[in-house]
């Protein structure tokens, strides 16, 4: 770790580091994430330029450059990368020591910038004597809402994280799952341009997570930029595919996983291959596994096989795939099965999930 | 003298208030005056729900009340019935009795009789003219300047930033689209109702309850604990912004070196706040013969000069605050 | 870290390991439990400033003996011109310096420190009080204490452990040193002829810690806030000392009245431990130390009450 | 001085009725196990009560009804020398703030009973074990919410006791960290002979951690059963992965018979296949349709979904058996 923080960073600015790709959030190019028509004077919602965050000799954000404007961004990395101290940052809780964050165009500790941004934080402390209403409504007032102003957004925003039930009670019974959407209310009321969740779905049971993840593609349809936090990878993965991926105070890489893993070019994809039951009778009494492997062998992008011992409780055999070419290398898979008469249980690319990315970027940035 | 005391501080407040209100319009616009003054009902009002702080206080100060309320009802602000000597002679007043009936018996020239009627007229006159020096001494400059005044400021000073520190909930306010200054006068504006309520509305019961002496002091040192209550709050406050742990801080302040540079011989007290409070109330009470035990040791400021000390202090440690407040970044407490 | 546990380690190095032995009762958790608090206490900066401030009061009492003792060893037998008033021995003049300042090595000395040093164990035992016990309370450490085999009277019994450690850091041992000092810088007989004041030292070290550090206990596990707990425990040493005064020296009530006063009322049983000699002028308006016994034992009694009936609730645990 | 084996104890934790009321609210209604030592599940959502059943196995609440062993320990009785054969790791961070975490591991094997120098020794091994060596001096304010998570296990590991009480161990970790946690979770089980109870709403967990389960939903027992047997049905889902436009392709896979439970808009299909559906198919239609198929994996089912499965046959059951019951 102590490398990392002081050596590569030398020669090469301001650029993010990664393993060997550099991809900021407008050079690449995504339907999804397409920038809304905007005069080339606006300024951009957000942009972090090689910000960084020192606690005292501790060092928590790195040369962070990060641009958003629109759309959902996940933000991604193990515990103690700095993704809170980065959204702590942007929501002006923080100052940077080295570098600049404008919210359009403000600096993020102004007040100016504060209007924009919607902030749920990570903390879980409430004014606990209060019901979940009552500190909506007085967040609310906060922003400098009139009253009957206030109380209208209040119900909407409650409504909308359907809480709007059961928001009378007082705040110190909550659970987990009520609390995260609390903050979250209070984050919607002044209906800013920016949201920025820091770890939402922590603590939330599974019917919650989902009404969550609904909640934010509309959010984002509705035209609202919004920036995540999240270990729960498979969660945000569901969410959205672009995501900025953070290690050590650095963001390693930003752009969809697909982009992100493309790029990854000295690893090939690692496949798994189940495939039940023994082979046909003109083959002998050979197992199923050792056909395909062998088949696999004469394609193309096919660069290594491995056969694995199968799981003691089932009747399935694991292959081991390296390959190259995805694209290429699942449609003569698909060929292979039709045409040999294979019996696949389970087929599964062991890693181009985010985790796997990170994972590899991690073991880049460590190496 | 009183009046142009108290329109001062009248005008005082007036412009704190209208710095405030330009200040916050000043920055963004109408909502945000609206915003501001949310922010101080709802200071003011968790103020209250810090149920067991405001009950102490509360139940501390009934309590000094009705111990005042009791002395009075026994008539013990006067030296009538103090006995010379300790606990076992005549009481003050038959020695007064006394004295009259000696003298009347021993000497009738006429002259000597005027002398004699004057003396025992005098005597007799500070015996019972003497509540208001007792009242003052003890109820207003013992209990209440050096124990109540200082304890409900420090309680609910420090809690106004402090509590909310220490209950990770600042994240909400800072989080809110107001400026940090409107954020940190707007607290304390919503504390001052709770200090001056107390000290002030304190300070006038415990007064009520003395009787007459009370009736006294009260008309005569309200200034003083006015201008203190602000400067200790404003300090206490800025405690609360500044440290972690901002009741213990302030509590070394108040009971220890506010004691020990208090009594200090020289320039040294001339740092603390009480010094020049117990200064106005020595320049307010002169003509009842108030003074320092030690005059030339206490040293005592003129009492406008040291209004405008602390008055002074009030703003200066407010801005100073205000600039703290401004620039720290809060984190959480684990 | 995450990449690190991919990687596989030496696997000797990693094993988990049993362990076999003998535990011991829950009562030796205590002090454990005690040191702990200790060190988590003197990690504060505050602290250590409180704690240098009540030991200006012990310097001073240090410093007084050493330099007047030093002082007469200098001391000619010469007599000395003092103004326009005469001739004098400069020894005599020490002498009754030393009588004046009670730093003669009599019971007065201590009880005066003793005495002087009220405000600020009051001070450090506020702090203690809110993070020792409140900070167990807010930051969730009581579960990983229960959770252990001790019962909640350990748990007490190891925070009070901590509490009497202060107070005699504050009172007792500092006393301790001066006894020791006199002993030394006039003669060894001292520690003879005076056992009886080491054992008043003692003694009054008891009674205060007994007393204060039940009501501390139960003060802040009722009160579990900073700033309530400073209140009542200023209110407590402070206002009661102040109106008591008020009521004796002022209104001149009962002398009686000063029993209100617990720090007075350890007082008074420290004079009686030192055997300090009545003053009549003084000691006639004092009350007599065995009501001050009284008060003080109803008062932990109480306190011992509330303890008992506050650990016994389920909801400490929650 | 061993470990409690099955031998000297046949049941780790049998329960008789328990409940349990704070105030009028009531957190366990009745519940009545007998679980054998192994690596138990304490599954359910949040708010079903799973804290204060591991509160009340370790003797920190008493039951407001019925009664209970546990490892042949009467609850209730001695609770301390229960609690000496149990390490508990809370759920909430219960650190005590100042110290450094070697310290406090160490400061854990004391409470527990085990001399000072034994403790120190041990925690240090412990903490090793749990590949925190590097981050033993660190104080805990400063500990990432992963590292606390392996703390609270340290510090439940350092007396080595015969058995866990594991209140939801991977609650905030990344990926990574909980399937590392799991595995740890899993050797101790396995390897050295620690039964435990691990509470989680994650059915993951308890798949990869343990062989049986036990679901508790507002305070009720749902189910016990091995979990072997929870998970058997699952076999007829699967989760696609397709690269292309799919809407033929679903229209196409409906046709056939196959039941598609959720699609995420970016090529990823949950489906429910008919019996005896051979995954060649699968194959052969995103052919047909000139899509890429890139994944195929057997799906779990979340817990929702069997919470409402348990819950279906509980009610018929119960409704079947027992009448008043839910009166």
């Amino acid at each position: 770790m102590p490398d990392l923080l002081d050596s590569p960073d030398s020669g090469r600015g301001d650029r993010p580091l990664t393993a060997g790709l550099d991809l900021s959030f407008h050079e690449t190019i995504n339907p999804n994430h397409s920038l809304t028509v905007a005069a080339p004077t606006a300024a951009p919602l957000l942009l972090c330029q090689r910000v960084s965050k020192w606690y005292g000799p501790v060092i928590g954000v790195n040369q962070v450059t990060l641009e958003l404007r629109s759309g959902i961004t996940g933000l991604v990395g193990a515990n103690g990368a700095g993704k809170s101290t980065l959204l702590r940052l942007i929501t002006g809780h923080l100052r940077p020591d080295l570098g600049c964050i404008q919210v359009r165009g403000w600096d993020a500790w102004s007040t100016e910038a504060r209007q924009h941004v919607g902030y749920c934080p990570e903390t879980d402390a409430f004014y606990e004597e209060m019901s979940g209403r009552q500190f909506v409504e007085s967040m609310a007032r906060l922003c400098g809402y009139s009253r009957r102003e206030a109380r209208k957004r209040t119900e909407a925003v409650l409504e909308r994280v359907g809480m709007a039930g059961r928001a009378e009670r007082r705040l110190r019974g909550y659970s987990k799952g009520m609390r995260q959407r609390i903050k979250l209310a209070q984050a919607l009321l002044h209906d800013p341009e920016l949201l920025v969740l820091d770890e939402p779905l922590s603590g939330i049971d599974p019917v919650g997570r989902w009404e969550f993840i609904r909640l934010f593609r509309d959010l984002a349809a509705l035209g609202k930029c919004l920036l995540i936090s999240s270990h729960e990878l498979e969660e945000l993965e569901k969410l959205t595919d672009h995501i900025a991926i953070m290690a050590h105070g650095r963001i390693a890489a930003v752009g969809t996983v697909a982009q992100i893993r493309d790029r990854l070019d000295n690893h090939p994809l690692l496949i798994r291959i189940d495939v039940r039951g023994h082979s046909h009778a003109e083959h002998g009494n050979e197992r199923e596994a050792r056909r395909l492997a062998a088949a696999l062998l004469k394609l193309r992008d096919v660069v290594g096989v491995e056969l694995l011992d199968s799981p003691p409780d089932e009747s399935v055999d694991p292959v081991l795939v390296r390959a190259r070419n995805p694209q290429r290398f699942f449609q003569e898979l698909t060929h292979l099965v039709l045409e040999e008469w294979y019996e696949i249980a389970r087929l599964e690319t062991l890693d181009d999930s985010t985790q796997a990315v990170l994972g590899y970027l991690l073991r880049g940035c460590s190496a | 003298m009183y009046q142009s005391i108290f329109f001062f501080c009248f005008l005082f407040s007036l412009s704190f208030l209208g710095v405030l209100g330009v200040l916050a319009v000043r920055r963004a616009g109408l909502s945000q005056t609206r915003a501001w003054c949310y922010l101080v009902w709802l200071s003011w009002q968790r103020q209250a729900r810090a149920s067991q702080m405001v009950w102490i206080a509360v139940g501390l100060l009934a309590f000094a009340v009705a111990l005042v309320a009791i002395f009075t009802a026994m008539g013990a602000w006067s030296m009538h019935y103090w006995r010379w000597p300790y606990r076992q002679g005549p009481t003050f007043l038959q020695w007064a009795d006394e004295i009259q009936i000696v003298m009347s018996v021993r000497d009738s020239s006429a002259s000597g009789q005027g002398v004699q009627a004057a003396l025992a007229a005098a005597v007799r006159g500070i015996v019972e003219h003497s509540g208001f020096a007792i009242f003052s001494h003890w109820g207003v400059f013992l209990l209440f300047l050096s124990f109540l005044l200082p304890l409900f400021n420090l309680s609910f000073a420090t809690e106004a930033l402090g509590g909310e520190r220490e209950s990770n909930s600042l994240i909400w306010l800072l989080s809110r689209p107001l400026p940090r200054p409107a954020i940190y006068l707007g607290k304390f504006v919503a504390l001052l109702p709770w200090t001056l309520g107390l000290n002030l509305g304190g300070f006038g019961l415990l007064c009520l309850a003395g009787g007459q002496p009370g009736w006294l002091a009260f008309r005569l040192y309200w200034p003083a604990v006015l201008a203190a209550t602000l400067a200790f709050s404003s300090l206490f406050y800025l405690m609360g912004a500044w440290f972690r742990r901002p009741a213990v801080a302030a509590i070394v302040y108040a009971f220890f070196l506010e004691v020990i540079l208090g009594n200090m011989p020289g320039y040294m007290k001339r740092i603390s706040i009480g010094f020049y409070t117990r200064c106005m109330m020595f320049d307010a009470a002169s003509a009842f013969g108030i003074q320092p035990e030690r005059p030339d040791i206490f040293l005592p400021v003129e009492g406008t000069t040291a209004l405008a000390v602390l008055l002074g202090l009030t703003i200066a440690l407010l801005g100073i605050g205000t600039v703290i407040f401004s620039r720290t970044q809060y984190q959480e407490i684990v | 870290m995450g990449e690190s546990r991919n990687q596989a380690a030496t696997p000797e190095l990693l094993h988990y390991r049993p362990w076999r032995g003998a535990f011991r009762p829950p009562i030796a958790s205590v002090w454990p439990i005690a040191r702990v608090a200790l060190m988590s206490l003197f990690r504060k900066w505050m602290f250590w400033v409180i704690y240098v401030l009540g030991l200006l009061i012990f310097l001073l009492f240090f410093f007084g003996q050493y330099l007047l003792s030093w002082a007469q060893t200098q001391a000619g037998e010469t007599e000395v011109q003092l103004g326009g008033w005469g001739r004098t021995n400069p020894r005599q003049l020490i002498q009754l310096f030393r009588g004046l300042l009670k730093l003669d090595g009599g019971p007065q000395t201590y009880h005066n420190f003793f005495s002087y040093q009220g405000y600020i164990v009051m001070i450090v035992l506020a702090l203690a009080g809110s993070i020792l016990i409140g900070n167990d309370l807010r930051f969730g450490s009581l579960p990983f204490y229960l959770s252990k085999p001790l019962s909640r009277w350990h748990y007490l019994l190891g925070k009070g452990l901590a509490v009497a450690v202060f107070i005699n850091l504050m009172t007792t041992v500092p006393a301790l040193l001066l006894y020791a000092q006199w002993g030394l810088l006039e003669s060894w007989d001292y520690f003879y002829e005076r056992f009886d004041l080491l054992l008043g030292i003692l003694g009054y070290g008891a009674v205060l810690t007994v007393t204060l550090t039940l009501l501390l206990l139960a003060t802040a596990t009722w009160l579990r806030r900073t700033v309530p707990l400073i209140m009542t425990w200023t209110t407590l040493f402070f206002f009661f000392r102040l109106l008591a005064s008020a009521l004796v020296d002022g209104l001149r009530f009962s002398p009686r009245w000063r029993l209100i006063d617990l720090w007075n009322s350890t007082s008074l049983i420290g004079r009686t431990c030192l055997g300090v000699p009545p003053r009549p002028m003084a000691f006639a308006n004092q009350p007599p130390w065995h009501e001050a016994a009284l008060i003080l034992g109803g008062v932990s009694l109480l306190c011992l009450i509330y303890l008992i009936r506050r650990i016994q609730a389920v909801e400490i645990v929650r | 001085m061993g470990p409690i084996t099955a031998n000297d104890n046949p049941a780790m934790i049998d329960l008789r009725n328990l409940s349990r009321w704070y105030g009028r609210f009531q957190a366990l209604r009745e519940v009545s196990f007998q679980l054998a030592p192994g690596r138990v599940g304490l599954l359910g959502p949040n708010g079903a009560g799973k804290s204060t059943l591991l509160k009340i196995l370790l003797g920190l609440l008493p039951p407001s009804s019925g009664s209970g062993r546990v490892l042949g320990h009467v609850l209730g009785e001695d609770s301390a020398a229960l609690r000496r054969t149990i390490g508990y790791m809370p759920e909430s961070d219960a650190l005590v703030p100042g110290l450094r975490g070697a310290e406090y591991v160490a400061l854990a094997g004391e409470l527990y009973g085990m001399p000072r120098r034994e403790a120190q020794r041990r925690a240090h091994e412990v903490l090793t074990y749990l590949e925190l060596e590097e981050a033993r001096y660190r104080r805990l304010e400063e500990y990432s919410t992963g590292m606390k998570q392996r703390l609270k296990l340290a510090q439940a590991l350092v007396h080595d006791p015969p058995m866990l009480l594991l209140d939801e161990p991977t609650s905030g970790l990344d990926p990574a960290g909980r399937e590392a946690m799991l595995r740890l979770l899993l050797t101790l089980g396995r390897e050295h002979g620690k039964a435990m109870l691990l509470s989680t709403h994650l059915l993951g967990d308890v798949e990869c951690v343990c062989d049986t389960v036990l679901i508790l939903h507002q305070g009720r027992l749902l189910l016990q059963g091995s979990v072997a047997e929870l998970c058997r049905r699952r076999h007829d889902r699967y989760r696609l992965q397709i690269q292309g436009d799919a809407t033929t392709f679903r229209e196409e896979l409906r046709l056939e018979g196959v039941r598609i439970l959720h699609d995420n808009g970016r090529g990823e299909l949950r489906v429910v296949v008919p019996p005896g559906w051979a995954t060649r198919t699968f194959f052969a239609l995103a052919d047909n349709h000139r899509l890429l198929l890139r994944g195929i994996q057997p799906d779990d089912e979340d817990l929702e979904e069997l919470f409402h499965r348990v819950l279906n046959e509980e009610g018929r059951h119960g409704r079947e058996s027992e009448p008043g019951r839910d009166a």
